[in-house]
């Protein structure tokens, strides 16, 4: 360890003398889920940032993986690890937005730079937001806000809305109802982790709605949908993209078929980008890329970017070579608000059934030029 | 007046070495490592606590982590209310450490007394299922409350403060905690000695016998338990504020095992027991967990070896059996 | 000393039964001052039982029990030891990974309620030690002083039983079975010291080693099925003819 | 609020409790004959959903899995206790808690080995897949099925131990180690035996569960807890407690979990309500462990000792 870290320095002094036109690496520490019910997410995450570093072939990348386990104390752990012992000027990778909450303000304020490649916590963005933290997903109510929109193009008017008791949940259910302009049927938060929901499943049968709204990541989600699916209750679900990312479609087989889900990103939006890296990731992994590959794949290609453009060492160049997003997303168009989170479309995908593959097809538009309500709370310009 | 025993001399190596690896860590630039060690003395802190129920009383507490978040929350919840000026009850919150935690081992204590009160009532395999249920209640609701972050956690934005030191410098942080841990096993020591500590270790071999010579031992016993959750209470505050984190999964029943691991791998109701036993734990899984993902398997083989053949922990491999004056 | 006309303990018609076994029924019982009050009776004949409810490790069923002319019936095991009622027990029963000293600074401890001290280290305290130290020195086992009482041989676990029962100072002794396992030379030696002890408080002994009763007690009851039937003094015993059907002429 | 719902609700709160039962049967069951704390009893639960997931996917026919979960659990089961846990029956309650704390590691990394990191998921019958029309209420028949099994499984261990040679066994096993030894029963073969039911029972309701949830890694241990509280209330060592607080706690934390934010609802806002009434909910099975050890130290139907 040592020695390694001597290496380390001298590389950097180096860098120091030179510039950024001699090619040592920059070191990423990518925090991430690879075990656990939340597994999916973190791999896909994992497999889409290596897919960019791959595609990109140059060395500009030393990347560090590790596993959280979904648990925000072995987060915090591996970051100080990554800073203290690895050495590492960039994190990125954490799924959840408690372990961000964790990890993100203690690390920018060391001024170490942190790219988000799927949670976006509202404080975060609002009042704690930081010259040193991007985002290159979303905030977090986004997609559920474009949920909510959609639900009113569906002509839903009576919708029961559920989600984990926990602060995202809480967010999702306010990011939905923020745009929705129906009546609600019922309201109710489940237990984080809850496997069994036969009795949510009899309030909504109960209720008399005509439609339902849910916010239930990962294993939650599958679990409902099975259940549901052998419940004899038969309304429509609308959902943000979290609960039927490809990574979950199988698990949660045909009974998703029909759902509609926002999501910023869908495997057949149509640019030249996104068609290279959905045949590339079929190809180099054999499944069809999920939300989160997207969005680590979109990840790595800021971080490229900026690691072309400006010197590490110089964070202030950095920043401003980040902010300018100067890379092509995957999504389309991308931007960053003044609290430098995304500022972009927002789509509506429905689950179909195409080759014998469970995946979704885009449907519509939700939302355009998605800016996030907590931007106007975030003092940077 | 005691001999100077092989025990005395591996205790004062202990304590010794745990002070100059940080420091030479610290000059050799390896900070990691002092976070490493910081780690190390909170969760010895945190089976010091337990160390007074389970080894002195006898009391196998399978829900001292509740104790443990209870004292992370203490010291959370009264930095967020400092950091947002919302009033706590009335009162502002607190970014100073030694309010904090006098917050937290009050806090703990009285969770432990609550506790106490019910689950004293019981023995044996009883007392470990409610003590582990009791924690359970509290994890679970820990999770559902959302004021305080729920299942999030409470991030602590900027680290509490210590007057004259700065504790966002990791070194300084340590000798924080490391003078804190010092002042526990000092507590744990004099405990045992004392009258106190005569009469709850007699009640752990033979509560009857201890009845009739006219000694409460559930008086006694819920006193250890009391201060064994404050003990644990404050290092659960110092980790809030190591990691800059309050956690509920530090409630988790996970954290029980490990807290009790840590005590019967070191040596149960030995004084430098729980300080061997977590630098066993976390040098296991940093130097096992940078070679095998699976790294918890062996934990586990080694735990059972150690139930199985290897009676006194470590330090009683070393040290030989405890001999009572 | 009390009044030796008040009973220093008085148990009347006391009741306990355990399903449809009466183990105690109607039993009244006196312990004066100054006297040893043997307890006997063949085996399941309820005196362990009797005990409990003395001691107060079990409550009785109906009657009442006086010491020193107050009501105990419903006081705990603790609250008596507290007042003075000091309990041996019918299998060596202390602290196994104490020493013999230990042992009896304990019950020193005990005495003085004191258990709620924090910080002063007992190892240290003169007074529990030299204190411990007399009183074992009184019962032989000073040179046994730093051996953890389970390693002790049985006969000196007696001796210190009743070392501990004596560092309570109790106002009355209750000895169950002292003499359970001791040779018959250690036997001797107890029999002379309890003849001792009982000058210091009354003592209330339970013992199935027939010469030692008959050496050391006064007065005598005896228990059958839960029951005294015949109570005096040891020539009235001996010559009761109920007594010699029922238990001396089992024994013999 | 409808009788239907409630009715429905009902319904839920007997299934969860019946598979509970089928957990703290195996449970009480080792505490009361062999004096053992096992907490990788959850390990079981999740073998058995593991094996029922694997053989079910490989051959289609859920109910080859469910022997396969069943069988896996027993077998497992019968190898630690000849391994591990035999060696500890007299050891004190912390070293078994210790023992099997390390089994807990063992087993689960064990299992993240074998099928991976990623949940399994297991379908349904499609024989007991679809809905019942029970009147009131559409519901579930695989659900409605899990009732039927669970009081099955009742009835069948309740035949065994008060009705066969095996179960006279345990019955003296439970009052008296030395004298069943004495009368010349194998009673480290009977402990194996005592031991893989337990598990079995443990495995069956993982398998069982399985097809309703994710089978994953660390699903066995909040069930666990939940067995544990069953038997606190329902005194160590009673089968007939096991159930009765099985029900007890399966019923009261549906009902709660669907009353308390209704409750809640009347006198303030539903999103509060529902956020607070679903908090309060999720402890409401640990209140009513603390009043219960309040009124019954012992739990409802202690076993004479």
């Amino acid at each position: 360890m040592k020695l390694h870290n001597t290496l380390l320095a001298c590389a950097s002094a180096l860098a120091l003398s030179s510039g950024a036109a001699l090619a040592d690496p920059v070191t990423v520490g990518m925090i991430t889920t690879l075990s656990g019910g939340g597994a999916g997410l973190g791999v896909d995450i994992r497999d889409g940032f290596m897919l960019a570093l791959e595609m990109d072939g140059s060395d500009a990348i030393h990347l560090v993986v590790e596993d959280d386990a979904q648990r925000p104390e072995q987060a915090v752990q591996i970051a100080d690890r990554m800073i203290q012992s690895e050495g590492a000027q960039i994190l990125t990778g954490i799924v959840w937005s408690n372990l961000a909450m964790a990890v993100v303000p203690s690390v920018t304020a060391q001024d170490i730079v942190y790219v988000s490649p799927n949670a976006g916590p509202s404080p975060l963005a609002g009042a704690m937001c930081n010259e040193n933290y991007f985002n290159a997903a979303w905030q977090n109510d986004m997609l559920h806000e474009a949920a909510g929109a959609y639900a009113n193009t569906l002509g839903y008017n009576d919708t029961f809305i559920m989600a984990p008791n926990y602060p995202a949940g809480t967010d999702a259910l306010t990011g939905f109802k923020r745009r929705f302009d129906g009546e609600l049927a019922g309201e109710i938060y489940t237990q984080l982790g809850q496997t069994d929901y036969a009795g949510e499943i009899a309030q909504i049968r109960a209720s008399g709605a005509d439609s339902i709204f849910m916010f239930l990541p990962g294993g939650m989600g599958i679990s409902f949908m099975r259940q549901y699916a052998q419940s004899g209750v038969d309304l429509p679900i609308i959902s943000a993209a979290f609960s039927f990312s490809q990574d979950m479609l199988p698990a949660t087989g045909e009974a998703a078929l029909g759902v509609y889900n926002a999501g910023q990103w869908s495997p057949d939006l149509d640019n030249a980008a996104n068609t290279a890296f959905v045949a590339a990731f079929r190809e180099a992994y054999g499944r069809t890329p999920s939300i989160y590959a997207s969005q680590g794949f979109d990840s790595a290609n800021l971080i490229l970017s900026a690691v072309a453009a400006a010197d590490i060492e110089d964070r202030d160049a950095f920043r401003a070579a980040l902010r300018a997003a100067d890379f092509t997303s995957v999504r389309g168009d991308f931007a960053f608000a003044n609290n430098q989170h995304p500022i972009q479309d927002v789509y509506i995908r429905q689950v179909v059934e195409v080759d014998g593959e469970i995946t979704n097809q885009l449907v519509g538009l939700a939302i355009e030029d998605y800016v996030d309500v907590y931007a106007a709370d975030c003092a940077m310009n | 007046m005691p001999d100077f025993t092989k025990e005395h001399a591996l205790n004062a190596v202990i304590a010794l070495g745990l002070l100059v690896v940080p420091l030479w860590a610290y000059f050799a630039g390896e900070i990691f490592t002092i976070t490493l060690f910081t780690r190390i003395t909170i969760l010895a802190l945190a089976g010091v606590g337990l160390n007074i129920a389970l080894g002195l009383g006898g009391m196998v507490s399978f829900g001292h982590a509740v104790y443990f978040g209870a004292g992370g929350y203490a010291a959370g919840i009264l930095a967020q209310h400092a950091f947002n000026g919302a009033p706590l009850l009335g009162l502002s919150g607190s970014n100073q450490m030694l309010v904090i935690w006098l917050v937290a081992m009050a806090v703990s204590g009285l969770l432990a007394a609550v506790i106490g009160a019910f689950s004293l009532r019981t023995s044996g395999i009883f007392f470990i299922m409610i003590t582990l249920a009791f924690a359970q209640m509290f994890y679970y609701f820990a999770i559902s409350w959302p004021a305080y972050g729920g299942e999030d956690g409470l991030p602590i934005y900027v680290r509490n403060q210590f007057p004259g030191l700065n504790t966002m410098r990791p070194l300084e942080l340590f000798l924080i905690c490391w003078g804190v841990l010092m002042a526990g096993l000092a507590l744990f020591a004099t405990l045992r000695a004392s009258r106190f500590g005569a009469a709850l270790m007699a009640i752990r071999q033979n509560p009857d016998r201890v009845a009739s010579l006219g000694i409460n031992p559930f008086g006694i016993k819920l006193a250890a338990f009391v201060i064994s959750g404050m003990v644990t209470g404050l290092a659960g505050a110092l980790m809030a504020d190591l990691s800059r984190f309050a956690s509920p999964a530090g409630m988790a029943w996970t954290m029980s095992g490990e807290l009790i691991v840590i005590i019967i791998l070191g040596g149960t109701g030995r004084l430098f027991g729980p300080v061997v036993g977590a630098a066993f734990l976390v040098g296991f899984e940093v130097f096992f967990g940078g070679l095998t993902e699976h790294w918890k398997l062996w934990l586990g083989v080694v735990l059972l070896a150690a139930v199985l053949f290897g009676r006194g922990g470590i330090v009683g491999l070393i040290a030989g059996r405890e001999r009572f004056g | 000393m009390a009044d030796r006309e008040t009973p220093v303990l008085e148990l009347n018609n006391l009741r306990k039964s355990f399903g449809a076994l009466k183990a105690t029924d109607d039993v009244s019982l006196t312990l004066r001052a100054g006297e040893v009050h043997a307890l006997i009776g063949p085996n399941g004949a309820g005196k362990s039982t009797l005990m409990a409810q003395i001691s107060g490790r079990t409550l009785p069923d109906a009657g009442r029990i006086r010491f020193q002319g107050r009501e105990i019936t419903r006081l705990n095991e603790v609250r008596r030891a507290q007042l003075g009622l000091g309990r041996s027990f019918q299998i060596s029963s202390l602290i196994p990974e104490y020493s013999a000293r230990r042992n009896v600074m304990l019950a020193l401890q005990a005495r003085q309620s004191h258990s709620f001290r924090f910080f002063k280290p007992t190892l240290w305290d003169r007074v529990l030690i030299e204190g411990a130290d007399d009183i074992l020195e009184r019962v032989g086992l000073r040179g046994r002083a730093s051996v953890p009482s389970a390693e002790l041989s049985h006969g000196e676990r007696r001796l210190l039983e009743i070392a501990v029962a004596l560092a309570l100072e109790p106002k009355c002794f209750l000895l169950d079975e002292p003499m359970a396992g001791m040779g018959a030379e250690g036997a001797g030696q107890l029999v002379s010291f309890l003849r001792e002890l009982k000058t210091q408080a009354p003592i209330l002994l339970v013992e199935h080693d027939m010469d030692a009763v008959f050496a050391l007690a006064d007065r005598l009851s005896v228990l059958v099925y839960g029951r005294i039937i015949a109570s005096g003094s040891v020539e009235e015993i001996r010559n009761d003819p109920q007594v010699r059907e029922a238990y001396l002429g089992d024994s013999a | 609020m409808t009788l239907a719902l409630l009715f429905e609700q009902l319904l839920n709160g007997l299934q969860l409790g019946l598979m509970l039962f089928l957990m703290s049967a195996g449970l009480t069951l080792v505490f009361g004959v062999m004096g053992l704390i096992n907490l990788a009893h959850g390990s079981l639960f999740m073998i058995g959903a593991f094996f029922c997931a694997a053989v079910a996917a490989a051959s289609g026919n859920f109910w080859l899995g469910l022997v396969a979960g069943t069988a896996a659990a027993a077998a497992a089961g019968a190898l630690i206790e000849v391994t591990v846990l035999r060696r500890l029956y007299t050891a004190d309650h912390l070293d078994q808690v210790l023992a099997t704390y390390a089994l807990i590691l063992i087993l689960s990394e064990g299992t993240r080995i074998i099928f991976g990191p990623f949940p399994l998921y297991l379908d349904v019958p499609a024989s007991l897949s679809g809905t019942v029309d029970l009147g009131l209420t559409l519901y579930p028949l695989y659900r409605l099925a899990l009732i039927g099994f669970g009081l099955a499984v009742a009835v069948g261990l309740w035949f065994l131990i008060s009705r066969t040679r095996l179960g006279v066994r345990i019955r003296a096993g439970e009052n008296d180690r030395e004298m069943i030894a004495a009368l010349g029963v194998n009673i480290r073969a009977l402990y194996t035996v005592v031991f893989a039911l337990g598990a079995a029972l443990a495995g069956m309701a993982g398998a069982l569960v399985g097809a309703v949830q994710a089978v994953q890694v660390g699903m066995g241990e909040p069930v666990l807890i939940l067995a544990f509280v069953v038997i606190v209330i329902g005194g160590i060592g009673s089968i007939k407690g096991a159930m009765v607080g099985a029900l007890l706690v399966g019923v009261i934390d549906t009902m709660g979990r669907f009353l308390l934010p209704n409750i809640f609802a009347t006198f303030m806002g539903a999103s509060q309500a529902s956020s607070i009434g679903s908090a309060l909910a999720s402890i409401l099975i640990y209140l009513l462990m603390a009043v219960v050890l309040v009124l019954r130290p012992k739990g409802l139907f202690p076993p004479h000792a």
